[in-house]
């Protein structure tokens, strides 16, 4: 009879998950040395699809990279691109008219709902309900829906110009949008009772993974994982770009720690997104979408830029250190989940595998995003 | 003791909740839609993959000044034209779109200014074979005047 | 102002290392949007010192460009500010045969300050101290700056390609790399 | 009943037949009542309502290959999927649907039906230690200490049912319900008990059946988020649909059980027209409740199964069956 694994009790073994692991939703892989349930050290595999977008920057002229950011994180493109955009107009001095930016605004807004409603779902399916992700996927649809009629496409839109958008949003995008407040709102009371107030749910992410504001900070962590530790950064307030300082909203935070604090940030900033659209549907300004006055060729000056925005995932930055010809002399972006995800390394030990799976999703991982 | 039995009823009561939303849920209406059966028709700025625009006659806009080519960061498009005798503009002779690295950034469409390039409504792209989305998009402008 | 602390302690760094400071001290008190303009002109590489910038041009408030061998010295005067790593990247000045290795750190309050700490290494033998003893976090940039840059980061405790692949020897985002 | 051979012969054709059609014709309820759930169709091609789903699903199991790990034990990895299906078909035999239809009543039916579902989860133990797979095996030893802490609760509630009925014959406790609703095991108003806490009683019996049938919220075994798919990840074609059938077959057991023991089996709510059909319905309710929870909560944690099964669901347990004996006493 030949013998499968062998487990004494203080011995360990290496446990895989992934590249392909449900879990890990993408090809992500973590080295987990366990003893039994228990994680005694895990290392974090990353790069299985890296794509050297770093490289491709520096090959390409600047509009013609626009297109790289969306493919960056499939879910929450557009703040990615914004990034991007923000830092070419910062380096070669483009305005941007008003419109355009409150656009922006808007669609980036949409776009962080839409990639909460994707994490709220396959945050559930990774404690096993099932149910959630698709009512989540009925909502999020609908935001694509939306995005698709004026972008032009559902995921990787390329959207942002340098200057103002491709496309101006026309009266069925706002009636839409107007529609989706009120719906989303519906839903959003919908899971609170479906998902949070379930004492299943509850009970698995109560106390688990507690993060402390020291661990965050070691770690550049951002989004959820810094504002469910008690630390009260957003990008949008702490350095307000673009339109955001016009708007009125809130940031969420919960000084527990754990992954219920963390969830219940991405909840709230649901509902904070959706005052921004509201604002920004409200304020909206007439006008051109594109300056009246754009360089043909966009050769910022010689210097390094740094622009941070607050994506769906955190604090997102671009480093662009031009030498003033039609590429960038080196174009660094700065994945807020590749911060997020470094932290749990260290922070899943000890944990029981079903704990620091849940914790993983808890983290909002993107893993084209991490490799880039 | 008190704290006990809270914790369970409450608990409970929690659990029902959640199955009275799913409840719900199953009496209303499905949204999904039947693929194969059913279809969608795309809005009206979908990206598609590039066709050419063509005038009244039937012939392509294009004038063949590459700008598409040049703006295209993919390098997807092959274009060629010739000049025929006694004609000011060039004809376009070739233009193959090489789908299989388009990234539909619109690039292409807003780089012409000669109202020559459009985006499809094609999303029923499938094939197993490589050449498949190898586009000659003057035969397709052809093909679809027949 | 967190600026002007963060600022000053960094001052300190340099004319105790170095005894013959260039004029450093000016183009601190200089105005600030020059700043942009000047580095085109400059030819030469920068002096070490630190600068403060014009947010509004740069998107960040100091740029401090350090010997690496103060870097750790830098590094702990952020850390001590509490200040949370946000990236570490390089560039590649083959022009001037250097590495440059950039350090990006931000603030979680409402004190913004954005500091950039660089330090220069020749091409041929990239080394500087690692500083994951000081930021847990700075592991993985660390890693990847020495896939892209094959900067050697000494002291790192698992120097392995992190994004590229495990046996990978080249380093893809030097300018004289062909691939 | 004089047990002769032909009778042996068809009851066990009888008992696999049904197994059988409703393992797999719950699969599609579950699938179709999953998808109503979600606001989707759910599988409609096959046939009318996608009824065919079921019959083309297996052929297209048996059709495949089984393939065997290298390194596995071959006899333990053949046997788990057959271990899995058989306790649920052996006790088909001594469940009573109605006054007649009863394959073989013996008195001690309640310890025979216990008897063969403990040794389901041996199948779960068989598989995950011969697939030679860390996430088997890892699900394998959640799938021990899972039953063990649930078959407790789960025998202590039966066990006041049996003093309330006086009778370890399944026939029996089913008789003695048969009058009315409120002669019902779960409303004990009329009963025998009096015992205000037999609704928690049946509570208790019921999630011990969910996790006993390892179903969510305590699929623990299976939890494919984390164990990929626990103990038959290594299984492909019909050892993985065995294992398959083998969860409906036991859902359905233990849907059985605890309409026989809690909600009266075969008679009528009010008295009237007692019948097989009044079993089916208390049955495929309970079924769909399953399926319903199921597609509603997320999964527990292992230490918290066990802990609401220590903390919780035996002291319950217990001390419903003290206070049920004390009053089986006083009246």
């Amino acid at each position: 009879m030949s013998s499968p694994i062998q487990l004494q009790p203080d011995e360990t073994f290496v446990l895989n998950v992934g590249p392909q692991h449900p879990a890990t939703h993408g090809v992500l892989r973590v080295k987990m040395e366990m003893n039994g349930e228990y994680i005694v050290n895990a290392e974090t595999v990353i790069g299985y699809i890296h794509r050297m977008h770093e490289k491709m920057g520096e090959n390409k002229t600047y509009p013609q990279y626009l297109m790289n950011l969306s493919r960056m994180d499939y879910l929450g493109a557009l703040g990615y691109s914004h990034g991007h955009v923000l830092v070419v107009e910062k380096a070669a001095g483009i305005e941007v008219p008003e419109r355009a930016e409150y656009i922006r605004a808007i669609m980036v807004e949409l776009n962080r709902v839409a990639s909460h409603l994707f994490w709220f779902g396959a945050f559930v399916m990774d404690l096993g309900g099932f149910s959630p992700l698709m009512y989540a996927l009925q909502d999020r649809e609908y935001i694509l829906d939306m995005l698709e009629a004026v972008t032009g496409s559902r995921l990787t839109y390329c959207y942002f110009r340098f200057g103002g958008l491709y496309n101006d949003i026309d009266d069925d995008f706002i009636d839409a949008a107007r529609r989706f407040i009120p719906r989303m709102r519906k839903s959003l009371i919908k899971y609170d009772k479906l998902v949070t107030g379930n004492i299943i749910f509850r009970k698995r992410l109560e106390g688990n993974a507690l993060l402390s504001k020291e661990t965050c900070r070691k770690y550049g962590a951002s989004s959820a994982v810094a504002r469910g530790s008690g630390i009260n950064f957003d990008v949008r307030k702490n350095e307000p770009y673009s339109v955001y300082p016009d708007f009125d909203f809130d940031v969420p935070v919960y000084h527990e720690g754990d992954s219920l604090a963390r969830y219940m940030v991405r909840m709230e900033e649901m509902e904070q997104s959706l005052r921004i659209i509201e604002q920004g549907l409200d304020k909206l300004p007439d006008g051109p979408i594109m300056p009246k006055k754009k360089p043909k060729l966009i050769k910022p000056p010689a210097g390094d830029y740094y622009q941070a925005v607050e994506t769906a995932r955190g604090s997102f930055g671009v480093r662009l250190v031009s030498d003033g010809t039609k590429t960038p002399y080196r174009l660094k972006l700065r994945s807020p989940t590749y911060s997020n995800m470094h932290l749990f390394d260290e922070s899943c030990r000890g944990m029981m595998i079903m704990d620091a799976l849940a914790f993983m999703g808890s983290l909002d991982l993107v893993i084209p995003e991490i490799d880039r | 003791m008190v704290t006990y039995f809270k914790d369970i009823y409450s608990g409970l009561v929690s659990l029902f909740i959640g199955m009275e939303v799913t409840f719900k849920e199953f009496f209303k209406p499905t949204v999904t839609v039947q693929y194969p059966y059913e279809t969608l028709t795309m809005t009206e700025k979908y990206r598609g993959h590039v066709e050419l625009i063509e005038n009244d006659e039937g012939k392509p806009n294009c004038i063949v000044c590459g700008l598409c080519q040049r703006a295209c960061p993919s390098a997807c498009i092959t274009l060629a034209g010739v000049k025929p005798e006694g004609e000011k503009k060039k004809v376009l002779t070739k233009y193959i779109l090489d789908f299989t690295r388009c990234s539909l950034c619109g690039s292409c469409v807003e780089s012409c200014n000669f109202n020559a390039l459009e985006f499809s409504k094609e999303y029923n792209l499938a094939s197993t074979r490589r050449e498949d989305f190898i586009f000659d998009l003057l035969q397709r402008l052809e093909d679809r005047n027949k | 102002m967190i600026i002007e602390k963060t600022k000053l302690a960094f001052q300190d760094l340099f004319p105790a290392t170095e005894p013959e400071p260039p004029p450093i001290e000016e183009p601190d008190e200089e105005v600030e949007e020059e700043k942009g303009k000047k580095a085109k002109v400059k030819k030469e590489p920068r002096q070490n010192g630190v600068i403060e910038c014009n947010y509004a041009v740069h998107g960040y408030h100091l740029d401090a460009q350090v010997a690496p061998d103060q870097l750790i010295e830098a590094i702990t005067i952020v850390d001590e500010a509490e200040f949370f790593i946000e990236s570490i990247t390089g560039v590649d000045w083959i022009k001037e045969d250097q590495i440059e290795v950039v350090y990006d750190f931000s603030r979680y309050d409402f004190q913004t300050c954005r500091v950039v700490i660089r330090t220069r290494v020749d091409r041929d033998n990239p080394v500087v101290p690692t500083i994951t003893t000081i930021y847990a976090g700075a592991n993985w940039h660390e890693r990847e700056t020495h896939d892209f840059f094959g900067i050697k980061f000494d002291g790192h405790p698992h120097l392995i390609p992190l994004l590229l692949p495990e046996d990978a020897d080249f380093h893809p985002l030097l300018k004289d790399f062909k691939a | 009943m004089s047990l002769t051979l032909l009778n042996v012969i068809f009851a066990v054709v009888v008992a696999i037949a049904f197994a059988a059609a409703n393992a797999a014709y719950l699969v599609w309820a579950e699938r179709r009542g999953a998808a109503r759930i979600q606001r989707r169709p759910g599988p409609n091609i096959n046939g009318p309502f996608g009824l065919l789903q079921p019959p083309l699903d297996g052929i297209k199991l048996m059709a495949k290959q089984l393939i065997i790990p290298g390194g596995a034990d071959k006899v333990l990895f053949i046997a788990a999927p057959v271990l899995a299906m058989y306790p649920a078909i052996m006790s088909f035999v001594t469940i009573p649907f109605s006054d007649t239809i009863v394959a073989h009543n013996i008195n001690v039916g309640i310890l025979m039906i216990f008897a063969f579902a403990s040794t389901g989860s041996m199948s779960l133990i068989f598989a995950g230690w011969s697939s030679r797979n860390k996430y088997s095996m890892m699900s394998a030893v959640r799938a021990v200490s899972q039953s063990v802490a649930y078959e407790i609760p789960m025998l202590i509630t039966t066990i006041t049912v049996v003093m309330i009925a006086g009778s370890m014959d399944l026939m029996e406790i089913v008789h003695q319900q048969s009058r009315s609703i409120l002669h019902w095991n779960i409303f004990p108003l009329l009963g025998k008990s009096h015992n205000l806490l037999m609704p928690a009683s049946f509570l208790i019996f019921f999630i011990c059946t969910l996790a006993e049938t390892n179903r969510a919220p305590f699929d623990l075994g299976e939890a494919e988020s984390e164990l990929v798919a626990g103990f038959h990840t290594e299984y492909g074609s019909m050892g993985f649909g065995l294992f398959f059938m083998g969860e409906y077959a036991n859902i359905v057991i233990g849907a059985c059980m605890t309409t026989i023991l809690f909600l009266g089996g075969w008679s009528c709510p009010f008295g009237l027209f007692p019948g097989v059909w009044w079993f089916l319905l208390k049955l495929y309710l309970l079924i769909a409740t399953f399926i319903w929870i199921r597609w509603t909560f997320p999964r527990t944690t292992i230490y918290g199964l066990l802990n609401l099964s220590w903390k919780i669901l035996i002291p319950l347990s217990l001390v419903n069956l003290l206070l049920t004996a004390g009053l089986i006493k006083v009246f």
